[in-house]
């Protein structure tokens, strides 16, 4: 099988959504496991994928159409696409599995569209080379994303999907503009070719085009003070959507903007933008875990946390170093993992105990103990303790943060950590050393997939050495921007 | 060329723009603020459209003795289109969305609508 | 080379056995085996490190991109072993006082952490296992009390943080994290200077908080007293013995790193480096408030928690008089006050076991009933108070000698001070808990089971042994220090004085049969009858009934109270909850819902771009 | 009086912005060639593609992924609609019947408007329809329908299996291509078997262009229809 | 410049004059019935010269004869569909409503409206009375 | 008017879509001819239930006649109704009587009374306001004398009749009958 | 081509005139009436644009125009006389 099969990302969950309304009669149950099949396969390719990428050390590059880029739409399956990618495919497989607990209002077979249209979604913008492509991809995600929002169809559903409707409306609105700036400057759509010609793009335009794709992203990255969409949009999401939101819909926003925030690094503002995100990320921790302190809904107070985790990652690829980007892709990586448990956790606990206040955590340790303990280890590692996933990528950030001279951002952010510390401190209280309870049964599969998950954060809190190095990979695919070039075989059009 | 001097094009795309993001800002119904959005839309598109445009030159489609150089510049047309259909789908979503609110909450009054908060 | 991972991960793993097994029986026997075997390889590297010709035991390892430097020098053998040593005392101990698997696999997993910091070469390592050992003792603490959980919780964290970013601008400003790349490049740095002095302070400054909360150095003391009451009291010896001397191991850190840059930063005062008298100020400090505070407790916990706070506090003290036999005395101090303070918990802990009382007014008259446990009780007793022969009194000589040889009287005036204050509550223990009239209910009281015992014991013959022959201690720390203490085991000759400890020690028979009188006629000479009258002009009623196991020292307190007032548990309760304040505030404000709001924050973040771009 | 503030801080903080985007826009001036890869288009499109209209060769070959992905959109926004509204059992909202005018007009307009609109996708490749205009000009015709008659509605199942098994049939073109071409939506019928070569300018050209246009037009249809219908429609309690 | 060319300029000329005209009405008459009088016819005539103008000015400019067939077209359907819409905008407004100018002089239709709707009250009392009868 | 066949219907509306794609493509080529064949041909099927209820009867050589008399006949009228409107539009006075009248019509079929209507909307000071049966209520510019004075209900739709819907209905009644 | 110029000057009054009704009202269906014209003058613009580029195919787009146009309108009058 030669690289263009990769294109196989795209074409299966397609297919697969494509597939639902012809099997539309055979119920509930059927849909969930034919979901649960398409999850499985895109992770087959996606793990065929990272093994050809990272074997190899090359990126594939998938030209649509045959066309060679620019003149096509190409794929960029570099290093960090191949990780991502396959992050991207396997919370979707996990999160398919706890479809089977955790959905049950109608229309089935919408929502298994939307499910695997969502992971479509997030696959393409971080797969895509194309500029426009990427606007395409992110529409794709986030029109999903409003969609699986409002799913339960309560009026708070719908409300928050409005919310972030109108605030992504604003943003993707403004991205265009920023793409159409950018291809005005250059006459050209493929990223690789913008890199090489930012340089004499027209300073004006350049730093209008720039900020103007930053924030349009910005805000599918929850940056503050463009992110109170996502509180309201991860409480009122389903679960298991609330899960993909915050392992992997956020970070392709965060990817595409870093992508992109690298790709433009020859313009001459470049450090401003740099700079103005620096602070926007340190007040998105900041605010975020200040919010996340007297939440009674724990849903809503790890929403919180992850907007707070997820500021520290921009944080880290605003740092505009090495350094910054391995460590915010590491980052990246653990709070895919985490997020995934924790959201698992809490939903699960939703769904068995009707509802996430924090009354309905008392004595979970008694009535629910292995996923108890999932969340337990998810919140503490969460906080950055030792032995868990977080340690190693928090520090590598605050070390990064400190070696980029923005002492006060360090300081900033760990403040925020010790808030964070106190409200996840309240919850692992209520959950073990207060309230009473019978043991409830859980779901078995739900159970390994929490063991799973708990054993690869200690995992890796023990032996971060294979990610790490796997992240530095990755990231440098972001950072080195002339490999990056390098690697696109732009025909040359133009030139 | 200077910012007093830009095309009556872009002056209009952008003041749709503008206009859009004021209702946004300012009007009370939820509904308003959904058509503002649109009117944001169809100003980007009108942006992407006019970025294209080349003066004396026509539509890039090479029939009835057109040549590829007396064309303008097909790309942002592509965009516009596919803008286009983007601008539809987003805006179907919105107003299902808002059926919704509406059937719950009983107004469209943004004002209103803050069950969540906090 | 592979026994240092050993030696570091055995508790942990054994740990994790003992709570996943959770087989009684089993649990204990493995707990006690993984204690026992860092003792073992730290033995068996007695000769390496301390032979003729020292050598380092360094073992390399990388994590996650880190390179990991695990060092067992003469140092950190010394601290190593100490923890080792409670951590083994402690494992008997709760093989009588825990019943719980929870309790084992923190317990161990804090000796791992506090070997780990001990051992480490490196920031990382040490950062690491510094998370590793807080973690896993707030998670003790957690188990039974939220509140004080919470207090240790947030101050360790904080304290965490600060190093963390400590070590970033260090990292920063040097491009290393391991401890010799470091330390050569602050000793080259105090002269080039290119590190400027305000950050150096700030570094100076993030440190000494990180520490000072470990160590329990007034005013980040305040998690102290009810983290080292609500845990278990067989850990509360490991905790108070051994944990809080990470933080004083921290501040030697401080000197041997930073030593030459922080003088040339921050400067010389009256012959007297800056930092360093800062240090010893904090010390002397930590002395006298925890001494004073020891001394009004009710509950013989929080006494020996406020204790252990003063006692830490002369360990900081002996380090910033900065001086070669300033640091051995510390440093002994550091050996003496965890076999003595260990002890003390672990009596403390068969006490709670046997009576399930914690209060002096609920006490009286153990002696008969526990005879061991107060055998054992006397000679920590002793060694508190710095009563010679015991190892107590060896290290706060030195410490003291220190003191005078640098000039430094007001320092020497806390220590005496916190002695005597020592003095005081310690005797109080001795006469409330083991003498006087016996309540009712402890008739039945049983002697302390024997693997408490075992463990006393572990910890009573160091205070002996290094209290008969201190110079043991001295000549190995010497090798380290320049060999500032003159003489010989039992002898230790300093500028200003002379110890004879061998001497001292033949009196010891005379201190025994006075205790033994004190024992006898006690009894018969303690029935005070309550009369209606006044002493010291405050009327004797039942609420005022001062007692040597009531409200003893209650007078003292009301001397005191225009300073007990203010109490830092409360300023740092008042400034949290003008946090939670704020984070309702900015919750509630922000993210108001409304979206109209929503969508003019995205205005003016776009008017801020704009501007930015227009202006 | 806090309305008249926000309407003022709004003008303002809108003219600022407004500013700051002209000052962008003017350092890409309005009617001046910018082309750099469109030239390319330009000059190679009819011996690449077969299409005469530069646009549609774009949008469906050299840049089909994006139009895939704008498939897709537009079936998100059908699935999300339908997802939002759905009920066990719905019913029109129409309240009066159309006049005879309208039910009349309607019958005569809407086989043309479907004739129209197949007319539209067909051709994309030679005018500047497509499959996007097609597909909602058909989509119109049944916007008559629910118009003029009070109790229309679509046949709801056939539909749905519609826009599946056509979205499907695009993915499949493009893996037949891969297959083929070895790329992922490759032109396999110009590129491959050069169907169409001597064609250029007439109907039988644009090598899959035109099957892309029809799977498009019909998918928008359905789409778009089904859209109309669930907004249509109520819920009715049971 | 041929004679087609002139016809269908002048064409187009009418046409847009009729535009102005349309837009015009929609100003100057005083309710919306009345400026639908006005507006409606004067735009669908503007637009058939307009449109048919062009299809002849354009076979007159050489173009092919295409042009003559597909203006018709658009101008056959506008002719079509046009006063259909002016239709169901009239009934819209009356069905709202929206009450005639003060100065109209007869409606017939509302007087229709009304004896429907008598006749259907009527009715209803009937059946509602007869249901109470029969209990 | 009875309900044609099936077939009669299929192909009624299959010439009359084909016609429709000649005159829309505006081309003779052959590829568009067989593609418009087979498009006609779909469509067609799907939809000439909706679109015809005479079928091939409506292609009589008469109707088809009196059609195309009718394309001048109407144009006429139209061109008429402009200039009334012009004259109205541009006169300083505005010179309007409006109302709503009521006319009475002829015509069965559907299709016919959809082109009365048009007609009518078209034509001058007349716009169709709704259609109830064989009722037309019209809006009138301006409402004449005779029918504004009319003694009685039917004197009115009498007259009104007479001035609105019996010009056209000579003709559509042929056409559509 | 001073003559298109007349033309589009004459079309340019009558949209402004429709605007002005447009915004005026005071009924919806006013508005409606004013947008309907409007629809149709651009039809007819777009066609006198298609002569203007000597393009035959802007023809086609009138067409569709005008088509979706009509749809939309009257799905307007269809709902304000409650027949949605
Ligand atoms: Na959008
Ligand atoms: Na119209």
């Amino acid at each position: 099988m030669n690289g263009q099969y990769a294109s196989l990302l795209i074409a299966l969950p397609l297919l697969g959504a494509f597939f639902v309304p012809l099997i539309k009669g055979l119920g509930k149950k059927a849909i969930k496991t034919y979901v649960l099949i398409i999850t499985a396969i895109q992770t087959g390719i996606a793990a065929w994928v990272f093994q050809q990428v990272y074997s190899t050390g090359k990126p594939i590059i998938v030209m649509a159409g045959g066309w060679r880029p620019p003149i096509g739409i190409n794929l960029y399956i570099g290093h960090f696409a191949a990780l991502f990618v396959l992050i991207v495919a396997i919370a979707s497989f996990l999160m398919a599995v706890f479809n089977f607990k955790a959905i049950d209002v109608e229309p089935i077979d919408k929502y298994a569209m939307l499910f695997l249209l969502l992971m479509l979604g997030a696959t393409g913008m971080i797969a895509t080379g194309d500029i426009f492509n990427l606007f395409v991809f992110m529409e794709i995600t986030s029109i999903t994303a409003y969609a699986l929002t409002a799913y339960n169809k309560t009026g708070e559903a719908a409300e928050a999907s409005l919310k972030y409707m109108i605030l992504g409306g604003i943003g993707s609105s403004f991205f265009l503009i920023g793409v159409a700036l950018i291809y005005g400057a250059t006459g050209t759509l493929n990223m690789a070719q913008i890199a090489q010609l930012a340089g004499n793009i027209d300073p004006t335009v350049a730093q209008v085009g720039l900020a103007l794709i930053v924030f349009g992203l910005a805000v599918e990255a929850e940056l503050f003070p463009l992110n109170a969409w996502a509180p309201d949009a991860y409480q009122a999401a389903p679960h298991p959507i609330t899960a993909m939101f915050s392992a992997f819909v956020v970070k392709a926003g965060l990817y595409a903007m870093a992508r992109i925030l690298y790709l433009m690094s020859s313009v001459g503002t470049w450090h401003n933008v740099l700079k103005l995100l620096v602070v926007m990320a340190t007040l998105t921790v900041v605010v975020a875990e200040f919010s996340a302190l007297r939440q009674r809904n724990v849903k809503r107070m790890i929403a919180y946390s992850s907007i707070s985790q997820v500021g520290l990652i921009a944080l880290a690829f605003a740092l505009g170093t090495q350094a910054g980007v391995d460590a915010g892709v590491f980052q990246m990586i653990n709070h895919a993992i985490i997020k995934a448990l924790l959201f698992l956790g809490v939903g699960y606990v939703a769904v068995q105990l009707g509802g996430a206040d924090i009354e309905n955590f008392h004595g979970l340790g008694r009535k629910m103990p292995v996923t108890a303990f999932g969340i337990t280890v998810g919140a503490m590692a969460a906080v950055g303790i030792p032995l868990f996933n977080i340690f190693w990528s928090k520090l590598r950030i605050i070390l990064a943060t400190v070696e980029a001279g923005y002492t006060w951002a360090a300081f900033l952010v760990l403040a925020a950590s010790v808030v964070e510390a106190v409200y996840y401190f309240r919850l692992i209280h209520a959950i073990w050393f207060e309230g009473e309870g019978e043991r409830i049964s859980e779901s078995i599969p739900l159970v390994a997939i929490v063991v799973a998950l708990v054993i690869l954060v200690v995992a890796i809190g023990i032996y971060p050495n294979y990610l790490w190095s796997v992240s530095q990979k990755a990231g440098s695919d972001i950072f080195n921007v002339a490999q990056y070039i390098k690697n696109v075989p732009l025909m040359g059009v133009g030139a | 060329m200077s910012v007093p001097n830009i095309s009556a094009f872009y002056f209009g795309a952008i003041s749709l723009i503008l206009i859009g993001l004021y209702a946004v800002l300012v009007k009370k119904n939820i509904l308003k603020m959904l058509i503002g959005l649109s009117i944001m839309e169809t100003g980007v598109n009108l942006l992407l459209i006019s970025i294209g445009y080349i003066s004396g030159k026509s539509a890039p489609i090479l029939s009835e003795g057109i040549e590829p150089n007396q064309a303008v510049d097909p790309i942002p047309q592509a965009l516009v289109l596919t803008a286009i259909v983007i601008g539809v789908a987003t805006t179907a979503m919105t107003l299902s969305a808002a059926i919704v609110l509406y059937k719950h909450y009983g107004t469209l009054n943004v004002e209103e609508i803050r069950r969540l908060r906090g | 080379m592979n026994e240092l991972m050993i030696m570091l991960f055995a508790p942990l793993v054994a740990g994790f056995i003992a709570w996943a097994l959770d087989v009684r029986g089993i649990r204990e026997a493995v707990g006690v085996l993984g204690t026992l075997v860092p003792l073992g390889v730290l033995a068996k590297y007695y000769s390496t490190i301390a032979g003729s010709n020292p050598e380092v035991v360094t073992q390399t390892i990388t994590v996650g991109g880190f390179k990991l430097i695990f060092q067992l020098n003469t140092i950190s053998w010394y601290f190593a072993t100490i923890a080792s040593l409670i951590g083994v005392a402690m494992a008997f101990g709760m093989v009588s006082t825990s019943r719980s698997s929870y309790e084992w696999l923190f317990a161990l997993m804090s000796y791992t952490g506090v070997l780990g910091v001990f051992l480490s070469g490196d920031f990382v390592g040490f950062f690491l296992f510094w998370e590793l050992m807080t973690f896993a003792s707030f998670m003790m603490v957690l188990k039974r009390s939220r509140h004080e959980s919470l207090k240790y919780f947030v101050l360790s964290v904080i304290g965490a943080y600060a190093m963390l970013i400590a070590i970033g601008i260090l990292y920063a400003k040097i491009g290393a994290l391991d401890f010799g790349t470091i330390r050569q490049a602050l000793y080259m740095d105090a002269m080039l200077g290119s590190i400027s002095k305000s950050l150096t302070a700030l570094v100076f400054l993030l440190f000494l908080t990180a520490f000072g909360v470990k160590a329990g150095a007034v005013p980040l003391h305040v998690w102290a007293p009810g983290a080292y009451s609500e845990v278990d009291q067989s850990y509360t010896a490991f905790f108070s013995g051994a944990l809080s001397k990470a933080g004083a191991y921290g501040f030697l850190l401080l000197y041997i790193l930073m030593g030459a840059k922080l003088v040339a930063a921050l400067g010389i005062w009256h012959n007297h480096m800056v930092f360093s008298y800062i240090i010893a100020w904090l010390g002397a400090i930590t002395v006298v408030v925890a001494g004073f505070l020891a001394v009004l407790q009710e509950d013989i916990r929080k006494l020996f928690a406020y204790s252990s706070v003063s006692q830490v506090g002369y360990i900081l003290l002996g380090l910033g008089i900065g001086t070669p036999l300033g640091f051995t005395g510390a440093l002994f101090h550091v050996l003496s006050h965890a076999v003595f303070k260990g002890l003390f918990w672990l009596v403390v802990a068969a006490l709670v076991l046997r009576t399930g009382k914690t209060r002096f007014e609920d006490f009286g008259g153990l002696a008969e009933k526990m005879p061991i446990t107060f055998a054992m009780s006397l000679i920590a007793v002793l060694s508190l108070a710095g009563i010679p022969p015991m190892a107590g009194f060896a290290s706060k000589w030195l410490i003291y000698e220190a003191a005078i040889s640098a000039h430094m009287p007001l320092v020497a005036g806390a220590i005496f001070l916190g002695s005597a204050l020592a003095f005081a509550y310690v005797v109080r223990f001795l006469y409330a808990v083991w003498f006087g009239q016996r309540p009712s209910d402890l008739e039945d009281v049983k002697e302390a089971p024997l693997p408490l015992l075992i463990g006393m014991a572990i910890l009573a013959i160091p205070n002996i042994v290094f209290g008969v022959a201190p110079g043991l201690v001295t000549e190995y720390l010497g090798k380290f220090l320049g060999n500032p203490v003159g003489g010989n085991y039992y002898k230790l000759v300093t500028p200003t004085g002379t110890y004879n400890a061998l001497l001292v020690a033949v009196l010891l028979v005379f201190g025994l049969a006075i205790a033994g009188l004190i024992f006898i006629y006690g009894a018969k000479t303690r029935r005070i009858p309550v009369t209606n009258t006044y002493q010291s002009g405050n009327p004797v009623t039942e609420d005022y009934n001062l007692s040597m196991r009531r409200n003893f020292y209650r007078p003292l307190a009301e001397a005191l109270d225009f300073w007990l007032k203010y109490s830092w548990d409360r300023f740092y309760e008042r400034l949290a909850g003008i946090a939670e304040d704020f984070a309702d505030f900015l919750r509630e404000g922000f993210y108001n819902g409304n979206v109209q709001s929503y969508a003019w924050y995205l205005a003016v973040v776009l008017l801020i771009l704009a501007l930015w771009g227009v202006l | 009086m806090v309305s008249v503030l926000k309407r003022s801080l709004a003008i303002i903080t809108l003219l600022i912005i407004g500013y700051w985007l002209a000052q962008g826009l003017a350092g890409v001036p309005f009617g001046q060639d910018k082309m750099l890869v469109g030239h390319y288009y330009l000059d190679h499109v009819k011996e690449q593609t077969g299409a005469v209209n530069a646009v549609t060769a774009i949008v469906v070959n050299y840049r089909g992924f994006d139009t895939l992905g704008e498939v897709t959109v537009l079936f998100i926004a059908s699935t999300g609609v339908g997802a939002l509204l759905w009920e066990r059992k719905k019913r029109r909202t129409a309240k009066t019947e159309g006049s005879i005018v309208l039910t009349t007009g309607t019958r005569l307009l809407v086989p043309f408007v479907m004739l129209f609109g197949a007319y539209i996708f067909i051709h994309g490749h030679l005018t500047p329809g497509g499959g996007f205009p097609g597909g909602a000009t058909i989509a119109t015709a049944f916007l008559l329908l629910y118009m003029a008659f009070t109790m229309y509605e679509i046949p709801h199942k056939a539909f749905e299996k519609t826009e599946g098994l056509v979205g499907m049939g695009y993915v499949i073109v493009g893996l037949i291509g891969l297959a083929i071409g070895g790329y992922f939506l490759f032109d396999w019928i110009w590129q491959t078997w050069g169907w169409g070569h001597d064609n250029i300018g007439r109907l039988f050209s644009g090598g899959f262009i035109p099957i892309i246009y029809i799977l498009i037009g019909l998918k928008v249809g359905t789409e778009l229809s089904g859209i109309i219908d669930n907004m249509l429609k109520e819920g009715v309690k049971e | 410049m041929n004679a087609l060319a002139i016809i269908g300029e002048v064409l187009v000329f009418i046409g847009t004059f009729f535009y102005f005209l349309s837009a015009l009405g929609l100003i100057r008459m005083p309710d919306v019935y009345n400026r639908m009088q006005t507006s409606t016819k004067s735009a669908t005539l503007g637009s058939l010269g307009v449109i048919v103008g062009v299809g002849i000015w354009a076979i007159g400019k050489g173009y092919s004869p295409a042009w003559i067939v597909q203006t018709v077209a658009v101008a056959g359907f506008l002719l079509l569909t046009n006063p259909i819409s002016a239709h169901a905008l009239i009934r819209a407004a009356y069905k709202r409503g929206i009450p005639l100018w003060h100065g109209s002089v007869v409606d017939k239709y509302g007087e229709h409206l009304a004896s429907k709707a008598q006749a259907e009250e009527a009715e209803g009392e009937t059946s509602e009375t007869s249901e109470g009868v029969s209990e | 008017m009875e309900e044609a066949s099936r077939a009669s219907k299929f192909v009624y509306t299959f010439i009359v879509l084909f016609i429709l794609w000649l005159v829309v493509t505006a081309s003779l080529d052959s590829q568009e001819l067989i593609t418009g064949a087979v498009i006609a041909l779909i469509v067609a099927a799907l939809t000439h239930d909706v679109f015809t209820r005479a079928g091939l009867a409506n292609l009589h050589p008469k109707r088809v006649a009196y059609a195309i008399a009718y394309i001048p006949y109407f144009l006429w009228a139209m061109i008429m109704a402009n200039l009334d409107v012009a004259y109205r539009v541009l006169h300083p006075a505005r010179p309007i009587r409006p109302g709503i009248v009521k006319c009475r019509t002829v015509l069965n079929s559907d299709t016919g009374k959809l082109s009365l209507a048009n007609s009518i909307t078209l034509t001058p000071g007349t716009i169709t306001l709704d259609v109830d049966g064989d009722n037309y209520f019209i809006h009138w510019i301006w409402v004449p004398d005779e029918v504004l004075n009319a003694k009685d209900d039917s004197e009115h739709v009498e007259k009104a009749s007479e001035a609105i819907t019996r010009p056209f209905e000579k003709y559509l009644r042929v056409i559509f009958g | 081509m001073i003559e298109v110029n007349i033309y589009l000057a004459l079309i340019a009054i009558a949209t402004l005139l429709s605007t002005y009704r447009v915004f005026r009202g005071p009924t919806t269906v006013d508005r409606l009436v004013a947008v309907d014209i409007m629809t149709t003058i651009t039809t007819g613009l777009m066609v006198l644009f298609a002569l203007y580029y000597g393009r035959m195919i802007y023809i086609s787009v009138a067409f569709v125009y005008a088509l979706l146009a009509f749809g939309g309108v009257i799905a307007f009058a269809r709902y304000l006389e409650g027949g949605l």
